[in-house]
C-alpha cells in the first residue's frame, strides 16, 4: 500500500484511527461530557467512512451521503437527549463522574 | 327433521322474534354489565328497576318467540328444532369447532318461558324484599348474571355452550347463596354447593368430552354417507340426538359391559344429578337455603335445579337409544322423590321443608323421564310438564315463605301461626300453591302429576308407579303441615303476632304466580312437546289414574289436618313413639351429610390428599426450590460482572466483539 | 496522485492530532474545541469526497449545533472536580490496549481484503436536488419513510429533552 | 505575468462598467480553469481572491465604523468625527492604530489558548462567509453550490468563538454575555434559516450566483408575493438579533454587562471582535440584498423601457453597494432608535412569534410555488 493515490484503504485506516481514538476516550474519560465528546468522534468517523466507501466504490451514488445525513441527525438527537439526561444528573449529583454512577451494580 | 325449517333459517325469513332470540340471554347480560360496571359504582338507586326491566324485555321477547314459533308450526304438528344466531366460536381443529347460537324447539321455549317469567317475577318481588338491604345493588347484578347464564344454558345448541353456561349458573348460584357473606353458615353453604356441584360437573365434563370425541370421529363418516344433514358440529345436540349417530355409536364395541352411548350419558346423568340435587348428591340444596329467599325461589326451585332434568330431556333421544341411563334415571328419581318426601315431613324450617319438597319433585320429574322410552315417550312430556307447573307453584311457595319470613323474622314454622288473618293475600296464594302441589284438581299440579303417574303405569313400571303414588300422598301431607302450622291456629311468637301483609310489589308477583299455578295445567302440553303424537294426543283426565292420585292426596291432607289442626301435640308424640328410632333417623336426614363428611375426611383428606400434599411440598417444591437456589447462586456469581461501571461494560462489549470476530475468522476463514 | 490527495493527508493529520488532543485533554472545554476541530476536518473530508452539501450540513449541525450545545452544557454544569479529568494509569493502559488491539485487528482485516475496483460513475447535474428527491420519494429507492421516522425521532427527542431539563425535574428529586 | 496584471486592471475597470454579463466566471473558477494551463496563473487568481477579500474586509471595517459613528451622531444631533481627514474619514484608521499599539492584556486566570483562539474563530467565520457574497459579476470570489448553507454554517464558527471567548476570559460578565449571545444567536438562527429557505424554495438552488440570476425577471421581494415579504421582514429582524445589535444587544448591554463577552479583550484582539461585528452586519445586509433585492441586478420596472435602459447604465457593483448600504443604514437606524428588550421578551419574540410565523410562512411559500402564482409584475 503506497501513499498515493489515496484509496479505500487509506480512508478506512483514517476512519479506524479516528474511531479508535474515540474508543480510547470512551474508555478513559471519567466525566460524562467527555464520554459524549468521544462518542461524537466515533459517530463522525463512521459517517465519513460510509461516505468514503460509497464514493470510492460507486462514485456518484448518493446513498453514502444520504446515510451520513441520517447519521448526523441521529447524532444530533443523541446529543440532545444525552444532555437532557446529563444536565439534571449533574445538578442532582455532586459531580458528573460516571465512575460514581454505579447504582446499577449487581 | 325436515329440510324446510333449515331452509327457512338459512333464507333468513324467520320471524324477527326467532331471528333475534339471541337477544334474550344478552339482555340480562347487558343489565349485568350496565349494573355492575356503571350503575353500582355510581350508587344509582334505580338499579333494581333497571335490572328488572332488562328481564322484562327478555320475557316479552321470549313470549313473542313462542307465539311466532307455534304460529309457524301449529300445536299438534311436527316441531322442528331451529338454530338461529349461530356464530363460529371456537375452531379447535379443521373439522372440530364449536359454535354459539340459540336452539329453538318446544323444550327450549318451555324453559325459556319458565325462566323469564319466574326470573322477572322474582326480580319484581325482590325490589320489595331487598328494599332495605345494603347489598341490594350487588344482589340484583348477580341476579341478572344468573338469568343470563340460565337463558344461555337453555338456548344452547351444543353441549359446550351448555357446559359453559352450566358453570356460569353454578358460579352465580355460589355468589347468591353466599350473598350474606358475613354469615359463616351462608359462606360454608355456598362453598358446599359449589364443591358438590363441581364434583358432579366432573362427570358432565367427561361425558361432554367423550360425546364430542365420538361426534368428532363419527361425523365425517356420517356426513359422507349422507346420514346426517350438512353443517353439523361435533357437539351439536342435533347430531347427538340423531338416530344415525346412535346407530353408529352402538355399533362400536362396548366398554366394561356398557355401550359407548350409555357410558357418556351416565356421566352426563351424574352431572345432571349434581345440579338437580339427586340422591346422594342432594346434600347441598337444603343448605343452599342460606341465600335470600327469592334466590331460593328462582334458582333452587324453579330454574337452576331443573337444569339436570333439562339436560336429560334435551338429550332424550340419545338416552332413549341407550336405555340403561334411563333406567338409572328412573331409579334415581324414584329414590330421591320418596327419600326427600320422607325427610320433608320431619323438618321445622319452612325453607328446608320446601327444599326437600323441591328435591322430591325433581325426583318426580327425573322419574318421569326415566320411565319414558323411544316408543312410549309420554314420560318425556310428563316430566317437562311437571317441570313447567312445578316452577310456578314452587316459586310461589318460596316467595310466600319469603313474605312470611320477612314478616316474622324466623324460618321456624313453630314460631309462626295465625298468619291467615294477618297476611290474607300471602295466605291465599300460599294455599293455592299448597293445593297445586298436592295435586288437587283442577290446579296445575294435578294435571302434570297425573301425566307422570300415567306414564309410569302405562310404561309398565309398577314399582315406580307405587312409589310415585306414595309420594303423591306424602307431598300433600308435609305441605299441609307447614301450611297449617304457619298460617293456621294462633300466633306462637311475638313477631308472629305483629306480622303484617307484605307491600304490593311483593304480593303482586305472588298473586300472578297463584294465577299461573291454577292455570298452567290446563295447557294441552302433549300437543306442544309430545314426541309421539299418535300415542299421547288425547289430553284429558284419566280416571284410572286420577282417582287413586286424588284419593292419595286427600289422604295426605286429611292426615295433616288430623295431626296439625289446633293443639294436637299428644297425637304427634304418639306417632313419633310409633316410629321409634326411625323418626330420629328421618329427622337427621338419614345421616347422609355425616356419611359424606366421613367419606371426605377419612378417605379423601387422609387417604389421598395428605400424601399428595406431602409429595407436592417435599418433592415438587423441593425441585423448584433447588432450581431457584441454583439460578440465584449462579446469578450471584454473575453479578460480579455487573459493576455498574459504564466503561466496564463498554470494555467487555468491545473485547467480546473482537473475540467473536477472531473466532469467526478462524472458524470460517482459515486463509 | 489527484489534486485532492495532499489535502487528504493534511486534514487526516490535523484530524488525528485534534482527536488525540480531544480525548486526552484534561480540560473539557478545550476538548470541546478540539472536537469542533475534528468535526471541521470531517467537513473537509466530505468536501474531498465530493459531498459539499454534507460538509455544509456537518458544519451547521455539528459545529453550529452540537458543539455549541456541548459548550453550553459544560458551562451550565461545571463541577470543580471534573474540570481536570485525569484518568488513572491503569485505566489509561487498559483502554490503550483495548483500542489498540481493536485498531490492529480492524487494520489487519482492512489490509488483507481485496477491495473491488470502482464502478462507473453516476453523473449528477445537481446532487443536492437529487438527494432531496431521494429523501422525499416514497417509491423505489426513496427514503421518505426513514426521513419521516427521523423527523419524528427528532421531535420526540426535543420533547424529551425539554421534559428532562425542565426546572424541578432534577433539583428537587435526586435521581438516586 | 504581465498579461495577468493587465487583465486585473481591465477587470477592475470592467467591474465598474455597465455590462450585464453574468456568464463571467468567478475568481475560483478562473483559478481552476487556469490550473490546467499554468499553476502560476492559478496561484495568481487565488492570491487575488484572498488579497481582495482581506482588503475588502479592512476597507469595509474602516468605512462601516465611520458610518456608524457618523449616523449615530446624526441621530443624536451631533456631528461625529470631524477632525482626522476630510470630515473625519480617517478617524477609524487612527483608532485602529491606537488599538494595535495598546498593551495586550490577558486576565491572570484566563484559559490562554481559548482566549487567543476565540477572536480568530469569529473573524475566520466572517471571512469564510464574505467570499461567498456576490458583489458584482466580476467581484465574486467563489460561487459554492451550497453557498447559502455554507454561509449559515460558518456563522456557527463565530458563535463558537463568542462562547469560548466569553468563557476563557474568566470573568462573570463575559461569561454571562457570551451565554446570552450564544442563546440568542442559536434561537434566532432558526427563524433566520427558515426565512432563507423561502428563497431556496423559490430558486431551487443554494448557490448565491444562481439566486441572483434567478431574479432577472424581478426581485424575489416582489415576485415571491407575501411569503417573500414576510421572509424579508423576519430576516431583517432575526439578523438584527444575530448581530447582537440594539434592540437585541443584551449580550453586550453596557449598562448591565460592561461590554459583554469581549470585556476582557483589548488591543488587536478587541479590534478583531469589533471588526467581526461590522463585517457580520455587512454580510447580513449583503445577503438580504442578494436574496430579496436582486443582488447586483439593476432596478427595472416593467413597461418603462427608457427607465430600464438608464438603470442598466449604472454598474452592478454600484447597485449592490446601494442596496447593501441601504440595509446597513436600516440596521443602524434601528440601533439608534429602539430601546433594548428584556431577555424574556427577546426569547418570547423568537419562540412564540417569529418561529411559528416563519414556519407558516414557509408552508405558504410552498403553496405559492405549487400554485405557480409567483413571477408576475413588479420591478425587474
Amino acid at each position: 500500500m503506497s501513499f498515493f493515490p489515496v484509496g479505500i484503504q487509506h480512508w478506512l485506516l483514517l476512519c479506524l484511527a479516528l474511531f479508535s481514538f474515540g474508543l480510547y476516550g470512551l474508555l478513559t474519560r471519567r466525566s460524562a461530557m467527555g464520554l459524549l465528546l468521544a462518542i461524537e468522534i466515533m459517530v463522525n468517523s463512521a459517517a465519513v467512512l460510509v461516505v468514503a466507501l460509497i464514493h470510492l466504490l460507486h462514485p456518484g451514488k448518493l446513498d453514502g451521503q444520504l446515510s451520513a445525513l441520517f447519521f448526523i441527525a441521529l447524532a444530533a438527537a443523541e446529543v440532545v437527549l444525552a444532555l437532557g439526561i446529563y444536565v439534571p444528573l449533574a445538578r442532582s449529583r455532586p459531580s458528573g463522574d460516571v465512575t460514581q454512577l454505579n447504582d446499577l451494580r449487581g | 327433521m325436515t329440510a324446510a325449517p333449515e331452509m327457512l333459517a338459512q333464507s333468513g325469513r324467520l320471524p324477527f322474534a326467532l331471528e333475534a332470540l339471541w337477544l334474550v340471554p344478552l339482555l340480562p347480560l347487558a343489565g349485568f354489565l350496565l349494573g355492575g360496571l356503571v350503575l353500582r359504582p355510581l350508587k344509582l338507586r334505580w338499579l333494581p328497576q333497571v335490572a328488572a326491566g332488562f328481564v322484562l324485555a327478555s320475557l316479552l321477547l321470549s313470549l313473542a318467540a313462542v307465539k311466532a314459533f307455534f304460529g309457524l308450526f301449529p300445536p299438534g304438528s311436527e316441531h322442528p328444532a331451529l338454530v338461529t344466531g349461530a356464530i363460529d366460536w371456537l375452531p379447535v381443529l379443521p373439522g372440530l369447532s364449536f359454535g354459539l347460537g340459540t336452539l329453538i324447539d318446544p323444550v327450549s321455549l318451555l324453559l325459556l318461558v319458565v325462566v323469564c317469567t319466574v326470573s322477572f317475577l322474582v326480580h319484581l318481588y325482590s325490589i320489595g324484599y331487598m328494599a332495605d338491604d345494603p347489598g341490594k345493588a350487588r344482589y340484583f347484578v348477580f341476579l341478572n348474571l344468573f338469568t343470563f347464564s340460565m337463558l344461555g344454558l337453555v338456548l344452547a345448541p351444543n353441549l359446550l355452550q351448555l357446559f359453559v353456561c352450566w358453570e356460569l349458573v353454578g358460579a352465580s348460584s355460589f355468589l347468591l347463596i353466599g350473598f350474606y357473606f358475613d354469615k359463616p353458615s351462608a359462606v360454608s353453604a355456598s362453598k358446599k354447593a359449589f364443591i358438590v356441584t363441581r364434583f358432579a360437573d366432573l362427570g358432565l365434563l367427561l361425558g361432554l368430552l367423550s360425546l364430542a370425541w365420538l361426534g368428532f370421529r363419527l361425523l365425517p363418516g356420517l356426513q359422507a354417507a349422507g346420514a346426517v344433514p350438512p353443517g353439523l358440529e361435533a357437539a351439536d345436540f342435533a347430531l347427538l340426538n340423531h338416530p344415525a349417530f346412535h346407530e353408529a355409536v352402538l355399533a362400536l364395541p362396548p366398554f366394561v359391559g356398557l355401550s359407548l352411548l350409555s357410558l357418556p350419558l351416565l356421566l352426563l346423568l351424574m352431572g345432571a344429578a349434581g345440579k338437580s340435587a339427586m340422591f346422594p348428591l342432594h346434600i347441598w340444596l337444603p343448605d343452599a337455603m342460606e341465600g335470600p329467599t327469592p334466590v331460593s325461589a328462582l334458582i333452587h326451585a324453579a330454574t337452576m335445579v331443573v337444569a339436570g332434568i333439562y339436560l336429560v330431556a334435551r338429550l332424550f333421544p340419545a338416552f332413549a337409544a341407550a336405555v340403561t341411563p334411563l333406567e338409572v334415571a328412573a331409579f334415581l328419581g324414584a329414590l330421591t322423590c320418596l327419600f326427600a318426601a320422607v325427610i320433608a315431613c320431619s323438618q321445622d324450617d319452612i325453607k328446608r321443608v320446601l327444599a326437600f319438597s323441591t328435591l322430591s319433585q325433581l325426583g318426580y320429574m327425573l322419574l318421569a323421564l326415566g320411565v319414558a322410552r323411544a316408543d312410549h315417550a309420554l314420560g318425556h312430556t310428563a316430566g317437562l310438564f311437571h317441570l313447567f307447573t312445578h316452577a310456578f307453584f314452587k316459586s310461589l311457595l318460596f316467595l310466600g315463605a319469603g313474605a312470611v319470613i320477612h314478616a316474622v323474622h324466623s324460618n321456624d314454622i313453630w314460631r309462626m301461626g295465625g298468619l291467615r288473618k294477618k297476611m290474607p293475600l300471602t295466605h291465599i296464594s300460599f294455599l293455592v300453591a299448597v293445593l297445586a302441589i298436592a295435586g288437587l284438581p283442577p290446579l296445575a299440579g294435578f294435571f302434570s302429576k297425573d301425566e307422570i303417574l300415567r306414564a309410569a303405569l302405562e310404561g309398565g313400571h309398577t314399582t315406580v308407579y307405587g312409589i310415585a303414588l306414595a309420594v303423591a300422598a306424602l307431598t300433600p301431607f308435609y305441605m299441609a303441615r307447614i301450611y297449617l302450622v304457619a298460617f293456621g291456629g294462633t300466633a306462637r311468637s311475638e313477631s308472629a303476632k305483629q306480622a303484617h301483609e307484605a307491600p304490593a310489589i311483593m304480593t303482586i308477583p305472588l298473586l300472578l304466580l297463584a294465577l299461573l299455578s291454577v292455570c298452567a295445567g290446563w295447557l294441552p302440553m302433549a300437543e306442544y312437546i309430545g314426541l309421539d303424537h299418535g300415542h299421547a294426543a288425547h289430553h284429558g283426565i284419566h280416571w284410572n289414574i286420577a282417582l287413586p292420585a286424588t284419593a292419595a292426596a286427600l289422604l295426605g291432607l286429611a292426615l295433616a289436618g288430623w295431626l296439625y289442626t289446633g293443639d294436637r301435640r299428644a297425637r304427634r308424640e304418639a306417632l313419633a313413639s310409633l316410629l321409634g328410632p326411625l323418626g330420629g333417623v328421618i329427622r337427621n336426614k338419614f345421616y347422609i351429610d355425616e356419611i359424606w363428611l366421613f367419606f371426605a375426611r377419612r378417605v379423601i383428606f387422609r387417604g389421598i390428599s395428605a400424601p399428595i400434599a406431602w409429595f407436592d411440598r417435599t418433592v415438587v417444591d423441593g425441585a423448584v426450590n433447588a432450581v431457584g437456589w441454583l439460578s440465584r447462586a449462579l446469578g450471584a456469581s454473575l453479578t460480579l460482572l455487573q459493576s455498574g461501571q459504564l466503561q466496564g461494560y463498554a470494555s467487555w462489549m468491545l473485547a467480546g466483539t473482537m473475540a467473536l470476530v477472531l473466532g469467526l475468522g478462524m472458524l470460517l476463514g482459515g486463509n | 496522485m489527484r489534486p485532492s490527495d495532499p489535502f487528504f493527508y493534511l486534514f487526516a493529520l490535523l484530524a488525528l492530532g485534534l482527536a488525540r488532543a480531544c480525548v486526552c485533554s484534561q480540560h473539557l472545554l478545550r476538548a470541546t474545541l478540539y472536537l469542533a476541530g475534528v468535526l471541521f476536518c470531517g467537513a473537509a473530508f466530505y468536501v474531498i469526497l465530493d459531498a459539499e452539501f454534507l460538509a455544509g450540513i456537518q458544519l451547521l449541525v455539528y459545529i453550529g449545533g452540537i458543539s455549541v450545545l456541548l459548550i453550553f452544557a459544560i458551562m451550565l454544569t461545571r463541577g470543580p472536580d471534573l474540570l481536570k479529568d485525569r484518568p488513572s494509569p491503569l485505566r489509561r493502559n487498559l483502554a490503550l490496549a483495548l483500542s489498540l488491539s481493536f485498531m490492529g485487528l480492524c487494520s489487519f482485516l482492512v489490509l488483507r481484503t481485496d477491495w473491488p475496483a470502482a464502478l462507473p460513475a453516476e453523473p449528477h447535474e445537481n446532487p443536492v436536488r437529487d438527494m432531496g428527491v431521494r429523501l422525499l420519494n416514497p417509491g423505489e429507492g426513496g427514503l421518505l419513510l426513514p426521513f419521516e421516522v427521523i423527523s419524528v425521532l427528532l421531535l420526540c427527542v426535543a420533547i424529551a429533552a425539554i421534559y428532562l431539563a425542565r426546572p424541578g425535574s432534577g433539583e428537587e428529586r435526586p435521581l438516586s | 505575468m504581465k498579461a495577468a496584471w493587465i487583465t486585473t486592471a481591465l477587470l477592475a475597470l470592467h467591474s465598474l462598467s455597465a455590462a450585464r454579463d453574468w456568464t463571467q466566471p468567478t475568481l475560483a473558477e478562473r483559478a481552476a480553469e487556469a490550473a490546467g494551463r499554468s499553476p502560476w496563473e492559478s496561484a495568481f487568481w487565488i492570491g487575488l481572491g484572498l488579497a481582495g477579500t482581506l482588503a475588502a474586509m479592512t476597507l469595509l471595517g474602516l468605512s462601516l465604523v465611520y458610518a456608524e459613528r457618523k449616523i449615530a451622531a446624526r441621530f443624536q444631533c451631533r456631528l461625529g468625527p470631524t477632525r482626522v481627514g476630510w470630515r473625519g474619514t480617517l478617524q477609524t484608521l487612527a483608532d485602529t492604530f491606537k488599538l494595535i499599539s495598546k498593551a495586550d492584556l490577558v486576565p491572570r486566570d484566563a484559559d490562554r489558548l481559548l482566549f487567543f483562539t476565540a477572536p480568530w474563530l469569529v473573524v475566520s467565520g466572517m471571512l469564510l462567509a464574505l467570499v461567498n457574497i456576490p458583489a458584482s459579476p466580476l467581484l465574486f470570489v467563489v460561487d459554492l453550490n451550497i453557498g447559502l448553507l455554507f454561509i449559515s454554517a460558518v456563522g456557527a464558527l463565530s458563535v463558537l468563538g463568542i462562547l469560548l471567548g466569553g468563557w476563557a476570559s474568566n470573568n462573570k460578565w463575559s461569561l454571562l454575555g457570551s451565554m446570552r449571545a450564544g442563546a440568542q444567536i442559536i434561537s434566532y438562527e432558526l427563524s433566520l434559516t427558515l426565512s432563507l429557505l423561502v428563497i431556496v424554495l423559490f430558486t431551487g438552488s443554494l448557490s448565491l450566483g444562481e439566486i441572483v440570476q434567478s431574479q432577472q425577471e424581478g426581485w424575489w421581494l416582489w415576485r415571491g408575493h407575501l411569503p417573500a415579504m414576510v421572509a424579508f421582514l423576519v430576516f431583517v429582524i432575526a439578523s438584527t438579533a444575530e448581530l447582537n445589535r440594539t434592540p437585541f444587544d443584551l449580550a453586550e448591554g453596557e449598562s448591565e454587562l460592561t461590554a459583554g463577552f469581549h470585556t476582557e479583550y483589548s488591543g488587536l484582539r478587541f479590534a478583531l471582535f469589533y471588526l467581526a461585528e461590522f463585517l457580520n452586519m455587512f454580510i447580513a445586509a449583503g445577503l438580504a440584498a442578494t436574496l430579496f433585492l436582486g443582488g447586483w441586478m439593476p432596478l427595472h420596472i416593467a413597461g418603462l423601457q427608457t427607465f430600464n435602459r438608464v438603470m442598466d447604465f449604472i454598474p452592478p457593483l454600484v447597485w449592490f453597494g446601494l442596496k447593501t448600504g441601504g440595509l446597513i443604514f436600516v440596521f443602524m437606524w434601528l440601533r439608534w432608535t429602539f430601546p433594548r428588550l428584556r431577555i424574556d421578551q427577546l426569547l418570547k419574540l423568537e419562540w412564540r412569534f417569529l418561529l411559528p410565523l416563519s414556519m407558516v410562512n414557509l408552508l405558504v411559500a410552498a403553496l405559492v410555488l405549487l400554485l405557480g402564482v409567483y413571477g408576475k409584475g413588479g420591478p425587474a
